[in-house]
């Protein structure tokens, strides 16, 4: 055994728990998970199926964690897991798997998959087994600050940007801000319209917010590639900046795993609970139009459509909000069928968006996305993921098809009234 | 007395005719499942025969079996059959005791080796060199096996010689055990029941008499004639049975109505005699006709089968082991959960952070 | 509605159902009738030895008929030896002394075998009426 | 050993040997596989997740939107022959008898002559997904040794129990036993197979569902 597998076998060891104990013992081998994932219905490749993902942690949960098992392995009976093995599996592990946790939604003995999928990538990429496009990524997060190599100079030359535009301040390592907004990297380079957004809502709103100089790129990889040492490295900037800067709130940007990485998975890797509270930007989108600060004008006449990312609706439980603020600025606003809770994933999360080898399976089981979309065709397609926009772009692209993806914050500032002059000044 | 050479001479000397004797012979051919036709063969045979030379030898027993034979309600032919072999030695019914008796054991078997009928009622006795049984200071097992040396046929009378009966109940304390299992080079007719049905020892007898062979027997040892069907198969309750309609105490509206006695533990189904066609007490009735299940006397280790008044498909012994194993389940699981908790700590100790480089190999 | 008394019962007994046995057992007695013609060779049926049902029985009754004949024979309880429509064909039923049918045949024979007196027997009768002739000479 | 002595060794000495090995093994593999524990979560609930892993434990038991659609063999074939399990095997007038006698608890009976349509339609719904299973490529691709063993001792019981009703091949008492025997190997195998998740099920369940409910997704 190479001392790479060794290391990762002896991760596995430490995270498998009762859950996934009961989760192995409850499998009936019914192949409904394989029916919920896209990568199967649209390949058809019955290695595919969810749970077949995660063969090599089922064997050495029974071969580490029961007696018969143990016995097994010590009789020689069992087959042990070896580099080849895993090398076979990252494919399974990562380019078919977005962490969508359809499977998890529908296994009939109540199977979280996706959570031992989660728990699997700590094994794998301890043992060495992460493709290269998601390990570049981490690489960047850990030693530049963000996966696209952004660096804070961008950040503040956006701002410029942004400032000269507006006409607002905006606030860079403010104290006692309520606030603390995050971004995502691509946000930064690709839709730099989002900032320009929060700053006008934020006015609006008449909320006080800031960005941190040394938290702002809000993407985890670590969560990505499934690694808890190296995403605690990445989520404890952010802490140590909001707990510096005294915010009440953190604001996870469009991006769905940088939400999952900080509402859920943040204080369990720093190991206590956070001093603030983390809401996806729909959320307080939410709580402004709840209390009528987010006041619009104007409709959107073209027939829209939503796309809930997977960590939003699934993961994270936000899923009337952005209903209640499209409706509040769209008159023809149409859902997809098997919209909302059992939304079907873009195809990209989870980092497959990042493995360069996974881009021919990705497109393929992009075509479930195109079939929703042909069930309602949509003049614009609205979503609140950067990375669920960049991956439906591609596909949309090769497809062909002409469906415009935009930002549900960036399309909400668009109808926020023009040049208002903030409340009390 | 003089006693008579053969059967006719004995029926003339009592003023039977020979019609009546057919008529009997018919009646045992059919018991015997024999053709017909055989009746007559009987009856001519029969009439002819030689008084055979007849050993039977209590063992481990309660004499219920020769209260069975003896006070059958049978007319006549039957306690002539009886009158017509030469029973040489019984115990019970001879007039003889003591030396004597056992001398008249050694001269029948001197006399007629090769060609007499043993008769064994009672289990014997193995425990102890067979010491817990003897008769004239030598163990049941020695006596079977010495008098079994010059048998033609050994015919097992009874549950006990059959299959070792209650002496061989649980926990057996005398080690008792079948005829069958002690003899294995003489043929032996198992007649199961406790008691036998009578008619059974003579309608064999009878064959043997006549044509010189043994019924034909199950794998059980018995004559398939007799035991070829259960209780149950031939049971006037039956249709109850079929209906679903069951008593379900000794003394609810089913047992009045004459309902099926299966759930009160009737052994009926699994046991195989003739008890509901030939009936007991001069063809009075059987003990279903009574208003209580059968037990199943004439099965093996039926003294064993699970109480005499829990129905069959009920389990025999409620979950003897069910607080041990939970008990032993619980202890093996709690020791898998420390060893488990061990390994997970040690991972955890051995926990090294991972770095950057670490995701390569 | 009707109440639940009024719905018409009807329960149907084993005894009341025909097995398909009696079937069998007129196609062997013919079989048997054909021997005893061609070959002289007697043949019976055990009826009791059958699992005929109280259906059969009458069924079977009904096709065998009744011919001319009825024997009664008393000889340790009286059997009755009863002609068939079908001459040949005879229904034996046998009582012991206390009137239980020990036995209950059907008997394909010109004369069941039971009837015709033995050799011996004759013989006996003879000359025990030779006997009684000259008893009868002597006393006068 | 003839019949009678069959089934007294099968409702004697069998049983109690079955029992036995059912319950040490179900106590032992829930001590195995819960005492593993989990890391208590840190993160702030969105609303504290109260009854939702209960929730999930009934309600995993409808399927999802749209997935019905997908699979209608193992929804509608694994009700039917779930719930015709159920209805045999806990309404069947012997078997409640059974447990009254163990238990001393008693509940009314279904008439014998849907039970024994019951099982049918379960065997019948047992041959369906059997044949699903062995014509889906997925399930064919998942199966082992292990699932085609687990669906043949869960049909003997059926069968044998309603081949003994039925009077079919063997004498009843002698089916009687087999169909004994046929669930104590059933109770043997339980704890150490798939078969086990009608245990775990509830657990898996109810941490999916505790996990639902603390970020708040409706489930």
């Amino acid at each position: 055994m190479s001392a790479s597998l060794e290391k990762g076998v002896r991760v596995l060891k430490e995270v498998i728990d009762a859950p996934i104990a009961s989760y192995f013992n409850s499998c009936v081998h019914c192949g409904l998970c394989a029916e919920a994932c896209l990568f199967y219905t649209e390949t058809g490749d019955p290695k595919y199926t969810p749970i077949h993902k995660l063969e090599p942690l089922r064997r050495i949960y029974e071969q580490e964690y029961t007696l018969l098992g143990r016995l097994k392995k010590m009789a020689g009976l069992s087959k042990p897991v070896t580099d080849a093995e895993l090398d076979e599996w990252q494919e399974l592990v990562y380019n078919s798997c977005t962490l969508c946790a359809r499977c998890s939604a529908v296994c009939p003995v109540g199977n979280d998959i996706v959570y031992m999928v989660r728990k699997f990538r700590e094994g794998m990429s301890a043992a060495g087994h992460a493709p290269e496009g998601i390990k570049g990524a981490v690489n960047r997060t850990v030693s530049i600050g963000s996966p696209m190599g952004v660096k804070l100079p961008a950040v503040q030359a956006q701002m410029k940007h942004v400032e000269a535009d507006t006409g607002l301040t905006i606030p860079l390592d403010a104290e006692g801000a309520e606030y603390m907004v995050m971004l995502s990297s691509m946000e930064i380079i690709n839709f730099p319209e989002y900032l320009g957004a929060i700053a006008r809502i934020m006015h609006q709103a008449g909320k006080t917010w800031t960005l941190c100089s040394t938290a702002f790129e809000a993407t985890n990889a670590g969560i990505q590639i499934g690694n808890s040492d190296l995403a605690k490295v990445i989520v404890s900037r952010i802490v140590d900046g909001a707990e510096k800067l005294k915010v009440k709130t953190v604001i996870s940007p469009e991006c769905g795993h940088a939400y999952t990485a900080l509402r859920w998975e943040g204080a369990n890797l720093v190991g206590r609970p956070f001093t603030f509270e983390v809401k996806h930007i729909l959320e307080v989108l939410a709580e402004f139009q709840e209390k009528n600060l987010l006041k619009t004008e104007g409709f959107e006449t073209d027939k829209l459509t939503f796309h809930d990312p997977c960590q939003l609706v699934r993961r994270g439980g936000v899923v009337q909000q952005p209903r209640k603020l499209i409706n509040q600025i769209a008159k023809n606003f149409v859902e997809m069928p098997d919209s909302g809770f059992m939304n079907w994933c873009c195809g990209g999360g989870g980092g497959a968006s990042a493995i360069e080898e996974g881009e021919e399976l990705r497109l393929e089981a992009f075509r479930k996305k195109k079939s929703q979309l042909e069930a309602v065709k949509p003049d614009r397609l609205v979503t609140a993921c950067a990375n669920c926009r960049i991956v439906l772009e591609e596909g949309l692209e090769h497809y062909q098809m002409d469906i415009p993806v935009v930002g549900l914050t960036e399309m909400i500032a668009e109808h926020l009234p023009e040049r208002q002059k903030p409340e009390g000044s | 007395m003089e006693r008579s050479d053969t059967l006719q001479e004995k029926m003339e000397q009592n003023g039977m005719s020979r019609r009546t004797f057919i008529k009997y012979c018919a009646s045992l051919a059919s018991l015997m499942a024999l053709p017909p036709s055989a009746a007559y063969a009987m009856a001519e045979a029969l009439g002819k025969a030689k008084r055979p030379s007849v050993i039977w030898l209590p063992f481990q027993e309660c004499t219920g079996c020769t209260e069975s034979i003896t006070r059958s309600h049978s007319p006549s032919i039957e306690g002539m059959i009886f009158d017509m072999i030469s029973l040489d030695y019984q115990e019970t019914l001879m007039a003889a005791a003591g030396h004597q008796a056992e001398e008249a054991l050694h001269a029948a078997m001197k006399e007629n080796y090769g060609k007499y009928v043993l008769i064994i009622d009672g289990s014997v006795a193995t425990g102890l060199d067979g010491a817990y049984s003897c008769i004239a200071g030598r163990s049941n097992l020695e006596s079977l096996k010495e008098a079994a040396k010059g048998a033609a046929a050994i015919i097992a009378l009874g549950s006990c010689a059959s299959f070792g009966g209650i002496p061989k109940a649980n926990p057996n304390p005398t080690g008792a055990v079948a005829v069958s299992d002690i003899i294995k080079d003489k043929p032996i007719v198992n007649i199961p029941g406790c008691p036998p049905i009578p008619v059974v020892i003579t309608g064999v007898l009878a064959q043997f008499l006549t044509f010189g062979t043994l019924p034909e027997l199950d794998k059980l040892g018995r004559p398939k004639a007799v035991y070829g069907e259960t209780i149950h198969d031939r049971c006037y309750r039956r249709p109850f049975y079929d209906q679903g309609k069951f008593a379900k105490t000794f003394d609810d509206e089913g047992a009045r109505q004459g309902w099926c006695l299966f759930e009160l533990g009737c052994k009926g189904p699994v046991t195989y005699n003739a008890c509901a066609t030939t009936k007991w007490n001069d063809s009075t009735s059987f003990p279903i006709e009574s208003g209580h299940g059968c037990i199943g006397c004439s099965e093996p280790d039926f003294w064993d089968a699970g109480g005499f008044y829990k129905a069959l498909s009920m389990p025999a012994d409620p979950l003897k082991m069910a607080a041990t194993a939970a008990v032993a389940g619980a202890a093996v699981g709690v020791a898998i959960s420390f060893a488990n908790r061990a390994k997970k700590g040690a991972a955890k100790s051995a926990h090294e952070t991972t770095k950057l480089e670490d995701l390569e190999k | 509605m009707p109440s639940i008394d009024q719905i018409p019962i009807s329960i149907v007994s084993p005894d009341e159902m025909l097995t398909g046995q009696a079937d069998a057992v007129l196609t062997e007695i013919a079989g048997m009738l054909k021997r005893l013609l061609d070959d002289g060779i007697e043949g019976s049926i055990d009826l009791r030895g059958l699992a005929l049902s109280g259906a059969d029985r009458v069924w079977l009754e009904k096709q065998l008929g009744r011919g001319e004949v009825e024997i009664m024979l008393e000889a340790g309880g009286w059997s009755v030896l009863t002609e068939t429509a079908y001459p040949g064909v005879w229904k034996v039923m046998h009582r012991d002394d206390r009137d239980r049918v020990v036995a209950e045949l059907i008997e394909v024979a010109f004369v069941p075998a039971i009837i015709r007196p033995d050799n011996g027997d004759v013989k006996k009768g003879h000359e025990s009426l030779l006997l009684n002739l000259k008893a009868k000479t002597a006393g006068v | 050993m003839n019949e009678l002595q069959f089934l007294t060794w099968v409702r004697g000495t069998g049983l109690n040997i079955a029992v036995g090995i059912f319950l040490l093994g179900v106590l032992w593999r829930l001590f195995e596989i819960y005492s593993l524990g989990r890391k208590q979560d840190l993160s702030a609930p969105r609303h504290a997740s109260g009854a939702s892993g209960f929730h999930t434990i009934f309600r995993r038991s409808l399927p999802p939107p749209g997935m019905l659609k997908r699979s209608p063999v193992s929804y509608i074939g694994g009700y039917v022959f779930h719930i015709g399990l159920a209805i045999v095997v806990f309404l069947f007038a012997p078997h409640i008898l059974l447990i009254k006698n163990l238990t001393g608890l008693s509940w009314p009976a279904l008439p014998s002559q849907f039970i024994d349509l019951m099982a049918v339609v379960t065997m019948a719904a047992m041959v369906v997904v059997l044949v699903d299973r062995i014509n889906k490529p997925v399930k064919r691709f998942l199966s082992t040794f292990e699932d085609w063993f687990t669906w043949t001792v869960t049909f003997l019981p059926v069968l044998t129990g309603w081949m003994a009703v039925q009077h079919l091949l063997l004498p009843y008492t002698t089916m009687l036993a087999l169909h004994i025997l046929s669930v104590e190997l059933l109770l043997v195998v339980l704890p150490f197979t798939k078969l086990f998740h009608v245990f775990t099920l509830f657990g898996s369940r109810w941490y999916n569902g505790k996990v639902n409910g603390h970020k708040g997704v409706p489930v």
